[in-house]
């Protein structure tokens, strides 16, 4: 449990993880967690964009090469983006990505995919919370010096 | 059509001319009925009221026994074994602990695959049987159609009709060319499991209905529930008439089917019931004799 | 070497009571290319944005970083402290160190490592920052008013005597909306008609507004300032500048026994037909549906009737009239569409709603709505204002009203409350009994909510006065019993049950979403919620704005309102338009797309995936004027920021400023510090 | 505004007070009772409710206010007909039938003897019958019933009527699985006890 405050530093591994969030709906999201106190997990660093439309799946994976173990990509619910259609287009670009993960040998339970509107802010310490869980159950990414380089290459033609 | 059949208690007993019209009927409309080998009481209404899991796990045998004997669907004429055996599948769907539960209560390999279909639904099924087969115009005859609770509710998992504006009754009961007569109490509660042990709440709910068929002109009440009508039928002396009001005959809906299809009374165990359904023969006959003449 | 400035802000107690503040400053001022590192007790307070500016001037800093509260809150604070510092203000960026650390974690140790890598990682972006210009846009000081309601009817008006032009379109042959139907109004039962009436002459003859009926947005494209929008003029057969609103067309037709909309059904109408007397504009409608000459001519190919044609001396009537599209420019946008009434039919034209059973599907006779009981109590509606029972005309001697129906009702689909239907019921328990002398009304209502200015009272005086017996319950079933409405209900508070015999019975229904607004709401990109009422652009602070600049709400179109609400709400959004046309020109930030030209292969992925249309087509060419390429280009106007081009672009020749590939991995590779 | 030390005591009591009645009934039925609004919809469909004490929406009521004793030792729970009416209407989907079910289980666990006696007789000479062949021997009910209840009612006079229409039989029918049906009544009651 992350909110018993007493969290043991041992020698247990601890994992990194990059959330990429759209500013409109999850990162506002998040702040709502941050003025309801709520508690959770100090894994997740932030990193704010537009939209999730924003997103490069390349983001990812220099994430991963930087020796993130997990990575959450957020941004608003279906018909509410902010932009319209950018979460659409995100959606349907991390379809694709996440066979592109199998190939490239990304365990897919190191990403989580979700929505989070700017009043879920329980949705956001849950979604902190469980991907911390399974990352760390998951062990440390070691395989990422196997991407350096490549990755950018694979990624050239783009995903669509 | 080939149906697994559960008859369930009554059927065997109280309500045998349900069990004998719907025998009788099922051959010219074509209903292959093969009786669940081994099949045990649902637990009715005492189970389901006294502990939860037990209303769910005797019904559940019952189902285990239908999937293993290779049905895909349990038909279960009597309305409150329908809702039993149609809760029970539902409710072990919707409950992943309860399923766990009652499987291991079981101790027999069940998916809850089984289908549970119930008098009306299957009798609908079959309207264009029931026209061809009909040789007795019901012309003269008019019924209140009484559907009760445990056909209709909870909706969500009967789901067969629509829980406050039925129809499908009524739709059967035009297939016989009897006419349908529009009243209030259709779906109304008569008092159930009370029948009984509170023979009081039961006299003074089945009169309203009673009351309400015959307001509306109905010669006979229609019924799809062994309940209902021992609380109509068996009960009906108890409810003291008004003066000057006639009985009111309570037909099975198989029964009624029957008649369309020129069965004898005998045949459809007519004769079985507490109020003479003797007034329902003759418009049966008035309105034949009209048919010859047309 | 960059020259990058960290300010570390306590917030009080907020941030260093589990961030060691000092730590981060002294971590920071390790990092290679930052000058200056501090912390402050109130970096949002004058002396600490002082402390941002001297330090900009004093370490001649080309970025700053200010560590503290969400970006949100105070991003553009800090970036006008270093804007007047001299600093481009998009070199400052901010580190959220309280909402997404110090409040969410307990452990300080966590929480100040927290502190540091998020620190680090805007340092790295700052890195890469580019000095940026706020956009300036032109504004079009016209205004499209969208509903001709209370609420837009307001709206126009106070736009145009404000000294903006306005464009009102309404989808019905005359504005007025529900207000015009209705007998009176709570809690001061005003005629409604008498009040609104003369607002309905001011809008039709103001010189600044362009008065639409029986019109429709038809698309809109552009954005704040700089929206072109396309009315479609549905055809009337009636030629508006030759009819002089006679009405000899209407005493010449036929048809004359269709349900008036504008009676709710109580009362008929003709073909060609104005929806009341007072309607504006006077121009009569042919309704093609109804009319004996379309019919005739779907039917048979030839010409019947025309009778009004004969008897139109103005030459007005042209059947052969066609929906023509007109175009507009604005510069912003009002939404006041309205409503519609929730009926309790089986059918719903919503998939997750449904119609109540129990009460029989709407189809009892003498179980009327609301608004079709303001319609008999109107003096000027079908039964002159008397109350008389829809089925056979007589005086209903017991009347029952039910409140909360479609409301508040998750099992039908609708958990909100409507909001109106507590004060309108028991307007109507009043009206009821100032009417039918004798009468008895009763209500059933689950909580009385009253609570505008003279509303309790009102209600009061309902019970106390009047009479009407307050009954607490929900009715579990009612239907027809001969001459009689029998209602089977029962009353909380006596812990009885209650069976009425009615005569009538009056529904107070839930206010719904106007239907297909999801189509106009996706024309304007603004979001809406699960029942479709659209959404501002905050419920307390922004609740006329949406979250599309330059589109605002005013009345039920956002939520259920009553009229003082509408009219409020209409007002704030024309005060907030009037503001918006109050400068020449718009400030916009500068995150938006901009295309290399020099690597831009044309592919026009980007145009595929751009929500708002920004990409557009731009021809290269030598000297001599010969096509090299055609290559995408983003119109800096329209262009709202979102990215999702750039994620896209496959030769990575389109960059979102702010936000460039180099500026977030720059912050990707400062995660491992 | 709570004091400091107000808000301590009220964590404490929330975590160390036994389940309230509410959300004891909540886990068990799947339905949220304090969705009720007290609007009274069920009991004004009720059946019943001419005849019981306690209606619908009071038994609600008195779950959310937490008062077990007073609807463990009330006979209205006892007196519900499981017509559906109720949950059918309900505008929150409390479901109150489930819920009374589910207080009746309550109530047999806790040794409550408010069930009249006639009913409770009833529901045990049914499930005794069923225990004993895994059908109902209708006979054998009414006797069983008719003993247990006290309530020598004028009804077993009517036996012979039904034995006269060929409607009762007279004999017994043992199912082959009977000791299956044994068994689940055995796995039941267990689970029942352990959950009290």
């Amino acid at each position: 449990m992350s909110d018993n405050g007493n969290k043991q530093h041992d020698n247990s591994f601890e994992p990194r993880i990059t959330a990429f969030v759209c500013t409109w709906c999850t990162y506002t999201g998040a702040d709502l967690a941050g003025t309801s106190r709520l508690q959770m997990e100090s894994n997740v660093r932030i990193i704010r964009l537009p939209c999730t439309g924003r997103i490069d799946p390349l983001f990812i994976i220099k994430a991963f090469e930087r020796g993130a173990d997990g990575v959450i990509v957020s941004g608003c619910h279906p018909a509410d983006c902010h932009y319209t259609a950018g979460n659409y287009h995100a959606r349907r670009r991390f379809t694709v990505f996440r066979e592109l993960m199998d190939f490239i040998g990304i365990d897919a339970r190191r990403l989580t995919f979700s929505w989070v509107s700017a009043s879920e802010g329980t949705k956001w310490k849950e979604i902190v919370d469980e991907t911390t869980d399974r990352v760390r159950a998951l062990g440390p990414f070691t395989a990422y010096h196997n991407l350096a380089g490549g990755a950018e290459e694979a990624m050239a033609g783009g995903v669509q | 059509m080939k149906l697994g059949y559960y008859p369930g208690c009554s059927m065997h007993g109280t309500a045998r001319e349900f069990d004998e019209s719907l025998q009788a009927i099922a051959k010219p409309l074509g209903l292959e009925l093969t009786e669940l080998d081994d099949w045990s009481c649902c637990g009715a209404t005492s189970a389901h009221a006294t502990n939860r899991l037990l209303g769910v796990a005797l019904p559940a045998r019952n189902l285990a026994l239908a999937e293993q004997q290779g049905f895909k669907d349990v038909f279960a004429p009597c309305a409150a074994c329908y809702s039993r055996l149609a809760t029970a599948r539902h409710e072990m769907q919707e409950d992943a602990k309860l399923d766990a539960k009652v499987k291991e209560i079981l101790k027999r390999p069940f998916s809850n695959s089984v289908g549970v279909m119930n008098i009306v639904e299957v009798l609908r099924g079959l309207i264009p049987q029931i026209k061809e087969q009909a040789v007795q115009p019901l012309s003269e005859l008019k019924v209140a159609c009484y559907y009760g609770c445990l056909l209709l509710r909870p909706a969500e998992i009967t789901g067969f009709d629509d829980a406050e504006d039925p129809s499908s009754m009524e739709d059967v009961t035009r297939a016989t060319g009897a006419t349908p007569v529009e009243w209030r109490m259709r779906t109304e509660c008569c008092g159930g499991s009370f029948s009984l042990s509170r023979t009081g709440s039961v006299v003074r709910l089945g009169r309203a209905v009673i009351n309400d068929a015959r307001a509306a002109g109905a010669n006979a009440i229609v019924v799809a529930c062994p309940m209902c009508h021992s609380n109509l039928d068996f009960r009906q002396q108890a409810m003291g008439q008004r003066e000057g009001a006639t009985e009111m005959p309570i037909l099975y809906l198989p029964q009624l089917v029957g008649l369309a299809l020129g069965l004898s009374p005998q045949t459809l165990g007519l004769k079985r019931h507490f109020v003479s359904t003797q007034p329902v023969l003759e418009l049966v006959a008035a309105g034949a004799a009209k048919g010859e003449v047309k | 070497m960059p020259r990058i400035g960290v300010f570390i802000c306590h917030c009080g107690e907020n941030i260093a009571r589990t961030v060691d503040v000092k730590r981060v400053a002294e971590a920071l001022a390790e990092h290679p290319g930052v000058a200056y590192s501090t912390d402050y007790k109130y970096m949002c307070s004058d002396p600490g944005q002082t402390l941002v500016k001297q330090a900009i001037v004093e370490h001649k800093l080309d970025g700053v970083v200010v560590a503290a509260c969400s970006p949100r809150m105070h991003e553009k604070t800090f970036r006008r402290a270093a804007s007047s510092a001299g600093l481009n203000p998009y070199l400052c960026e901010m580190a959220n160190i309280r909402e997404h650390c110090s409040w969410i974690h307990e452990d300080r140790e966590e929480a100040t490592q927290k502190a540091i890598e998020l620190t680090r990682m805007m340092v790295e972006k700052v890195k890469y920052n580019a000095p940026m210009q706020a956009i300036r846009i032109p504004v079009e000081k016209r205004a499209l008013v969208i509903g001709g309601g209370i609420a837009g009817i307001q709206a126009a008006l106070d736009l145009a005597d404000g000294g903006a032009e306005v464009v009102l379109v309404e989808k019905e042959p005359s504005i007025g909306g529900h207000m015009s139907q209705l007998s009176e109004t709570f809690p001061t039962l005003d005629c409604s008609q008498c009040i609104l009436t003369p607002r309905m002459v001011e809008v039709y003859q103001h010189p600044r507004i362009k008065l639409l009926t029986f019109s429709e947005v038809e698309n809109v494209e552009g954005y704040i300032g700089n929206f072109t929008v396309q009315i479609r003029r549905k055809a009337r057969s009636v030629d508006e500048d030759l009819c002089n609103g006679c009405g000899d067309c209407i005493a010449s037709c036929p048809v004359k026994k269709i349900p008036s909309e504008f009676e709710c059904g109580l009362g008929k109408r003709t073909a060609i037909y104005v929806p009341f007397p007072q309607a504006v504009p006077n121009t009569p409608t042919l309704d093609r549906e109804n009319c004996t000459l379309f019919k005739s001519r779907a039917k048979t190919g030839k010409d019947a009737c025309m009778r009004c044609q004969k008897a139109c001396q103005r030459g007005a009537i042209n059947y052969n009239q066609q929906d023509r599209i007109e175009e507009f420019k604005v510069g912003a946008i009002v939404v006041a569409t309205g409503f519609q009434l929730y009926k309790i039919t089986k059918e719903q034209p919503r998939p997750g709603i449904s119609g109540y059973g129990e009460y029989g599907y709407g189809t009892v006779p003498d179980v009327i709505d609301g608004l079709q009981f303001e319609r008999l109590a109107s003096a000027s509606g079908p039964t002159a204002g008397k109350i008389l029972r829809p089925s056979d005309g007589k005086e209903p001697k017991k009347i029952v009203f039910l409140q909360c129906i479609g409301s508040r009702d998750c099992a039908k689909g609708i958990e909100y409350c409507s909001k109106i239907c507590c004060m309108y019921t028991a307007k109507h328990a009043m009206l009821y009994r100032h009417k039918v002398h004798g009468g008895q009304a009763y209500v059933f209502y689950m909580d009385i909510r009253a609570n505008g200015k003279g509303y309790d009272e009102f209600v009061r005086r309902a019970i106390e006065e009047d009479g009407a017996k307050y009954l607490r319950g929900r009715v579990s079933k009612l239907y027809r019993d001969g001459e009689v409405i029998k209602v089977h209900g029962f009353d909380t508070l006596s812990s009885e049950p209650v069976v009425i015999d009615a005569d009538m019975v009056v529904l107070a229904t839930a206010m719904r979403a106007q239907p297909n607004i999801e189509a106009l709401a996706q024309k304007l990109s603004v979001s809406y919620d699960k029942h479709a009422f659209l959404n501002e652009a905050h419920p307390k602070l922004r609740p006329v704005e949406t979250n599309t600049a330059g589109v605002f709400l005013a009345g039920a179109v956002q939520a259920p309102r009553d009229i003082p609400d509408s009219v409020a709400m209409a007002s704030a959004a024309a005060a907030k338009v009037l503001d918006l046309f109050s400068a020449d020109e718009l400030e916009r930030e500068p995150t938006i797309a901009k295309v290399d030209a020099t690597i831009c292969t044309g592919c026009f992925h980007c145009e595929r995936v751009c929500p708002y249309g920004a990409v557009e087509h731009k021809e290269i060419r030598d000297r001599k004027g010969n096509l090299i390429k055609v290559i995408a280009d983003v119109n800096p106007g329209v262009c709202q920021g979102c990215g999702t081009c750039v994620a896209t672009c496959p030769s990575k020749s389109v960059e979102l400023q702010g936000f460039t590939d180099s500026q977030v991995f720059a912050e990707i590779n400062a995660l491992m510090g | 505004m709570a004091s400091p030390e107000q808000q301590e005591t009220g964590h404490g009591l929330d975590q160390h007070a036994p389940a309230e009645l509410k959300d004891e009934v909540a886990a068990l039925t799947g339905a949220n009772p304090a969705r009720c609004y007290q609007c009274g919809k069920c009991s004004a469909g009720c059946p019943m409710a001419v005849e019981t004490s306690l209606r619908p929406h009071d038994i609600l009521r008195l779950i959310n206010m937490d008062q077990r004793e007073k609807l463990m030792e009330n006979d209205s729970i006892w007196l519900c007909l499981t017509c559906e009416t109720c949950a059918a209407r309900c505008p929150n989907s409390c479901d109150p039938a489930r819920v009374i079910d589910t207080l009746r289980e309550m109530s047999l666990a806790s040794g409550s003897t408010a069930a009249p006696k006639a009913i409770s007789a009833f529901h045990q000479a049914f499930l005794n019958q069923i225990k004993s062949g895994g059908r109902l021997f209708e006979v054998g009910l009414i006797a069983n019933y008719k003993f247990t209840g006290g309530a020598l009612l004028a009804d077993v006079m009517t036996a012979p009527g039904m034995f006269m229409r060929g409607k009762l039989a007279l004999k017994p029918r043992r199912i082959k699985g009977v000791k299956d049906v044994r068994r689940i009544f055995a796995a039941c009651e267990a689970a029942a006890k352990e959950q009290q």
